[in-house]
């Protein structure tokens, strides 16, 4: 176990490996990532300019994180699960969803998949077994944990990913959620990524632990930590640990030591609180030029290729919101579904109550502070 | 048929429901080995193994976090929570996850999920072993909660729980798991949710009462039948969803109501039901909507006996119905 | 007198009140640099210090356990929910702990705090930045409940609070934290809790309304006047202890009664005035009692607008209690 | 930090002790830690007894405990304050809380400091700066951190202790209270009194950590393993962590691995789920016993000694018993009282509503299962 030891890394600042420990994943692997979270980038640049020309309520970016997250559900199989958090913008593009069911989540319209019920970044994806963003912090933690040991009694061979940040391991939920898993075996890869800040408390005033990943030994399960802003070395840190819960061998705590580039949410300033100093130093971490660097000596990346992807999902994303703002809003009767499976009485009454309201709505509400 | 007590009939139909869907599984805490400590669990440890009947670590947050979690992935769970005072670090999880699953996620996830839990006073365990907080489940949209007051509504009601496609909250009256004993169907036996029952005809006033406040509403009913009052009662079996329709229909008829139960008055389902009843059926009332309740204090000990709703503050209640 | 916002007169009374007592601290996620989400606590680090206004980690189970240990040593703390709807992971601590402290010791020790959070819709917040759960902490007895609707009703009431010898949720409604402006009086300024306000006389029928309902309820009072209805408005300020008296004498005099609330209408805090009102005052009722709330549903997003009560529900809901 | 490594002993089976290890303690404290224990051996007979009697309603043990709580609970000054749990009935003793006080909270009558508010065994004794003890697990872990946390910004010196069991670690104030501790460097001396059960689950399936004690390194604080049927060894390792707390250096946190020879409670039959080979080893171990022989080298300790404790706790506490049988329930009036401060309207008229009723108070309800 790594806990408190430097975090592992492979890529260096020139693109360079550290001696013998290129993973040398293949040519069409190495590029999906980078394609990924290239993708993760530009969807999220435009999410938040969407926010700030007022087209949609609120937006959160991943900037930065973005090895960490794609780093780590590329070692996934199609048929496991995540139990994500709010800034894993790479994983449902990793996981092949389309665009439009990205941004139509953002809009909340009639082809948002859950229906206009949440605010932006909060997605439900069946499909890719991506399942629906709380906000509640740490929730999806035990819930992993109890999936994963579902799998284990029906004897499927899944395994679960889910995501939290330094902030979240305060919570109940990481405290009860990693100990069942232990206890119970679960075949879960808790993935922490410690981006320093849980909005404007350092994770220095977080936890008084010397890491994030020692934290694994209250619960008796390993415990690593691992640069997050190298893709290659979360690659290969969570391929283990996918590999250990797959062989039943149990739950694995992953600390990616990262940092949050952008502000909280669209509602958050961190000049207000943050040091200029660290956040310049983490700038120049950045996870997406380092690996362009070192596809560049694989002979990977040139000028054109990058030229190339942006354009194109430039404008993948920027069609997906075109035909997003044209949608209208959910139905009106919608607003009653889905809270069971059938109406009740009562909610079909409630329902009749509102569809017999004459006169107009009234206007729009307020703005989301946070 | 056999005869069985209402804890009896609880066991019985998680029996009857592992052995038709091995997706099923039973968790809490210590009901395992020793089979709960009420016994509702014994013997399934035994039939069904350590994989479908099993022991957590003390973690109401884990025991519900996880059954959310592996009711998502589609197995079906049943968690104990020991006492229902015990329920609150679970809390979270069941207001902002279980219940809130469905709708949040436009009906792309669900949560079929039982957590059964002893509740209510009348066994002396005193402030934190007596709760009754039934009305924190009804104000929470998305869950369903059902109490039983028969063995085989027991049976019946449980078992459509486990069935539903959403989570229910199933509360035990603890005070009558042995004294309340009756004949209960053997094998598959069903009672939907959502459908009251009429424990007892009457015609000049509605008593609405569940769990362990059905019996001390019949015999209420009796003494009051002796003074010419005649008293129907009604029992909801799940509050929600409610069967209003019973229940206007009999205030329509007696033009009087009284709602029994244990918990603190204020915003309790007792002021749901006065509430319903102003709404809808306030032309036919002829007197006032009578909440007889626990009191709006913590649960005690001592004086337990005077706390708990009895057979003379249910005549009280009634008798208020009467003075215009 | 300043004229202030809502959220402007939330800060003054935490500032005055840490002037007056230095036993007074301040804390929860985000309150210190930052001066919390809604810059409610802003200032209050500089000129208090980070001994007495500080940041926790993200938990509030962390926030209140220790909050309740506070009180309980004889500090006063003021505890910050971020949003109501992330305190239940705290809900076990309130409902168990803080809210049953003074009863279970025989009054031996005591649990004085204020946890203040904002609450309701109207911000575009979504599922889970928007909830209304009054309900819950009216349900628990030991807690008092306090919703301001005006700056100075916000100050005086905190004001209050913090003086309470008893744990108080203080809920401010954050969709009028700035829309809302009005004369504070500087310095102290004391609201008791337990009573209410009429906030508009009437004859016709009564409208109890708190938080951001009371504005949209004195728009849908000027419509009614047009159609020749005379409301009455009563925001009853604090929920628990509630000023019944002051309900009751106007149902009594208007013979109508409609609630207004954002919450879920089972079993809320609509309910509870409703049952009150059946109970007490139905022999001078001459419609039926209504609930204008939000839906049992989930708080939506995109269809927000439909799920709160606006002035046109408020109307129709006026309208209905004319219709016998 | 010892947190893994066996747990610290001083007392060997025989009365010597390890080593260079003898704490060389006064006599006068000496016996007054070894009366302590028998006292509270004596309190908790006549307790399951009289449960046994059906005279009162319920009882809960420390059978075996004895050295875990008296040992540590005796490193804290008069002004220093207890968070406890309801298996310390030792540290009322040590404080000088009069039997009668003890015994009355078991009837729940109105010489009650807690009024007949709680069952047996959640004593509240504000004299003695013993807070009152919940039954929910776990809860005053995190209010022993804000009180500490409290006389922190006040600038006291008090230290705090807070106890709790091996299932105890699971709950969530564990975590949440540990985490604030240590954050906001509180005077608190957190004791896990690890008796190998939580009702019928054993600290094996509670948790597979390496041990209780090592949990501490989730928090960044020391936690030091110590054998908890040793009072002196427990006695020297909390001293420790007193004087660091009450020094300003923070939280830590002490395993005191124990036994619970008991059953659970009185409801409970702990035959039904525990290997009779375990219990009799540790019966082996009695910390009383071990204490003893230590005092006998020591020539502290003869068998007139003892004759005249067991004799004079025994008086006293039949004395206290028969004082309480003889006094009344609680008045009526008070089941509304201490609510709030003052008695609200509504609480004023429920207690009319009650008062005015007429015809007999029903009879006495059922019995306690657990
Ligand atoms: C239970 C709960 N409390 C408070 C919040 C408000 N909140 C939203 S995000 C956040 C910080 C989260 O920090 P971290 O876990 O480190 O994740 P990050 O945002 O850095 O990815 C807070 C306090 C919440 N969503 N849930
Ligand atoms: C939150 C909560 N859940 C469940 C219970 C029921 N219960 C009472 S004691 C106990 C076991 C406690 O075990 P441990 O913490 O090891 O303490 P011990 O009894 O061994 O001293 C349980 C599960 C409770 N009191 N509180
Ligand atoms: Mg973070
Ligand atoms: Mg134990």
């Amino acid at each position: 176990m790594t806990t408190t030891q430097p975090p592992l890394s492979i890529l260096q600042k020139d693109g360079k490996t550290a001696k013998d420990k290129d993973p040398n994943l293949p040519a069409d692997q190495l590029k999906r990532l980078y394609e990924t979270m290239v993708a993760a980038r530009i969807l999220d640049e435009r999410g938040l300019a969407l926010q700030r020309q007022g087209r949609i309520g609120f937006y959160l970016q991943a900037l930065g994180q973005e090895a960490s997250h794609v780093g780590s559900a590329s070692t996934l199989q199609d048929s496991d699960w995540f139990f994500p958090a709010y800034r894993q913008p790479g994983i449902p593009i990793l996981r092949g969803v389309p665009f439009d069911d990205i941004v139509n989540e953002w809009y909340g319209n009639d082809g948002d998949t859950s229906k206009g019920r949440q605010m932006p970044v909060h997605y439900s994806f069946r499909q890719a077994n991506f399942v629906s963003v709380s906000s509640p912090i740490g929730t999806q933690i035990s819930q992993a944990a109890g999936a994963g040991m579902a799998a284990r009694i029906r004897g499927d061979d899944t395994v679960f990913m889910s995501y939290f940040g330094d902030g979240g391991t305060s919570s109940n939920d990481f405290h009860a959620g990693l100990n069942f898993a232990a206890v119970f075996k679960a075949p879960v890869v808790f993935v922490c990524e410690n981006n320093q800040w849980a909005i404007s408390v350092p994770a220095t005033n977080q936890t008084k632990s010397e890491s994030m990943a020692i934290k694994a030994q209250a619960y008796g399960m390993p415990g690593i930590r691992v640069d997050g802003n190298d893709v290659l070395a979360v690659h290969r840190v969570c391929k283990e640990a996918v590999e250990r819960a797959r062989k039943g061998e149990g739950p694995t705590l992953v600390e990616t030591v990262t940092y949050r580039i952008a502000s909280h949410s669209s509602s958050d300033d961190a000049a207000r609180y943050r040091d200029a100093d660290e956040f310049e130093a983490w700038k120049q971490r950045d996870p997406i030029q380092r690996f362009q660097r070192y596809l560049q000596r694989k002979k990977l990346w040139n000028e054109a290729y990058e030229a190339e992807i942006q354009e194109r999902y430039k404008q993948a994303i920027n069609d997906a919101i075109k035909r997003a703002e044209a949608r209208p809003r959910p139905p009106l009767d919608s607003l009653f579904e889905d809270v069971y499976l059938n109406l009740t009485p009562q909610l079909r009454a409630q329902r009749e109550e509102l569809l017999s309201l004459e006169g107009p709505e009234s206007a729009e509400l307020g703005e989301f502070p946070l | 048929m056999a005869t069985m007590t209402l804890i009896e009939a609880v066991t019985d139909a998680m029996r009857t429901e592992m052995r038709n869907d091995d997706r099923v599984v039973v968790f809490g805490e210590d009901v395992g080995k020793k089979g709960g400590v009420f016994l509702a669990t014994q013997g399934l440890q035994e039939e069904f193994g350590e994989q479908r009947c099993f022991d957590t670590p003390l973690s109401e947050c884990g025991i519900i976090g996880t059954a959310v979690g592996m009711a998502v992935y589609g197995i079906r769970p049943i968690a104990e929570i020991q006492f229902l005072d015990f329920i609150y670090p679970a809390f979270d999880q069941i207001v902002s996850e279980a219940a809130k699953m469905r709708y949040r996620s436009g009906g792309e996830y669900t949560c079929p999920l039982v957590i059964r839990s002893p509740y209510g006073g009348g066994i002396r365990g005193g402030h934190y072993h007596s709760q009754s907080s039934e009305a924190y489940f009804c104000h929470t949209p998305g869950l369903k909660v059902v109490i039983p007051s028969t063995p085989a509504d027991a049976k019946g009601l449980l078992i459509s729980s486990i069935r539903d496609e959403d989570p229910v909250m199933f509360l035990e009256p603890k005070r009558i798991y042995r004294s309340v004993k009756g004949e209960v169907p053997e094998g598959e036996h069903v009672v939907p949710l959502g459908k009251g029952r009429v424990v007892r005809e009457g015609s000049d006033v509605t008593v609405v009462a569940y769990g362990s406040m059905v019996s001390i509403c019949e015999q209420a009913a009796e003494k009051a039948a002796e003074q010419g009052r005649s008293v129907e009662i009604i029992d909801p079996r799940s509050l929600v969803p409610l069967d209003e329709d019973l229940i206007l229909e009999s205030v329509r008829k007696t033009g009087r109501c009284v709602v029994v139960f244990e918990a603190p008055r204020t915003c309790s389902f007792g002021s749901e039901i006065a509430a319903i009843v102003a709404e809808k059926a306030i032309e036919h009332l002829e007197g006032p909507v009578v909440r007889v309740g626990g009191f709006d204090t913590p649960f005690p000990y001592s004086l337990e006996h005077l706390y708990m709703p009895d057979v003379r503050r249910v005549l009280k209640g009634i008798e208020k119905t009467f003075q215009w």
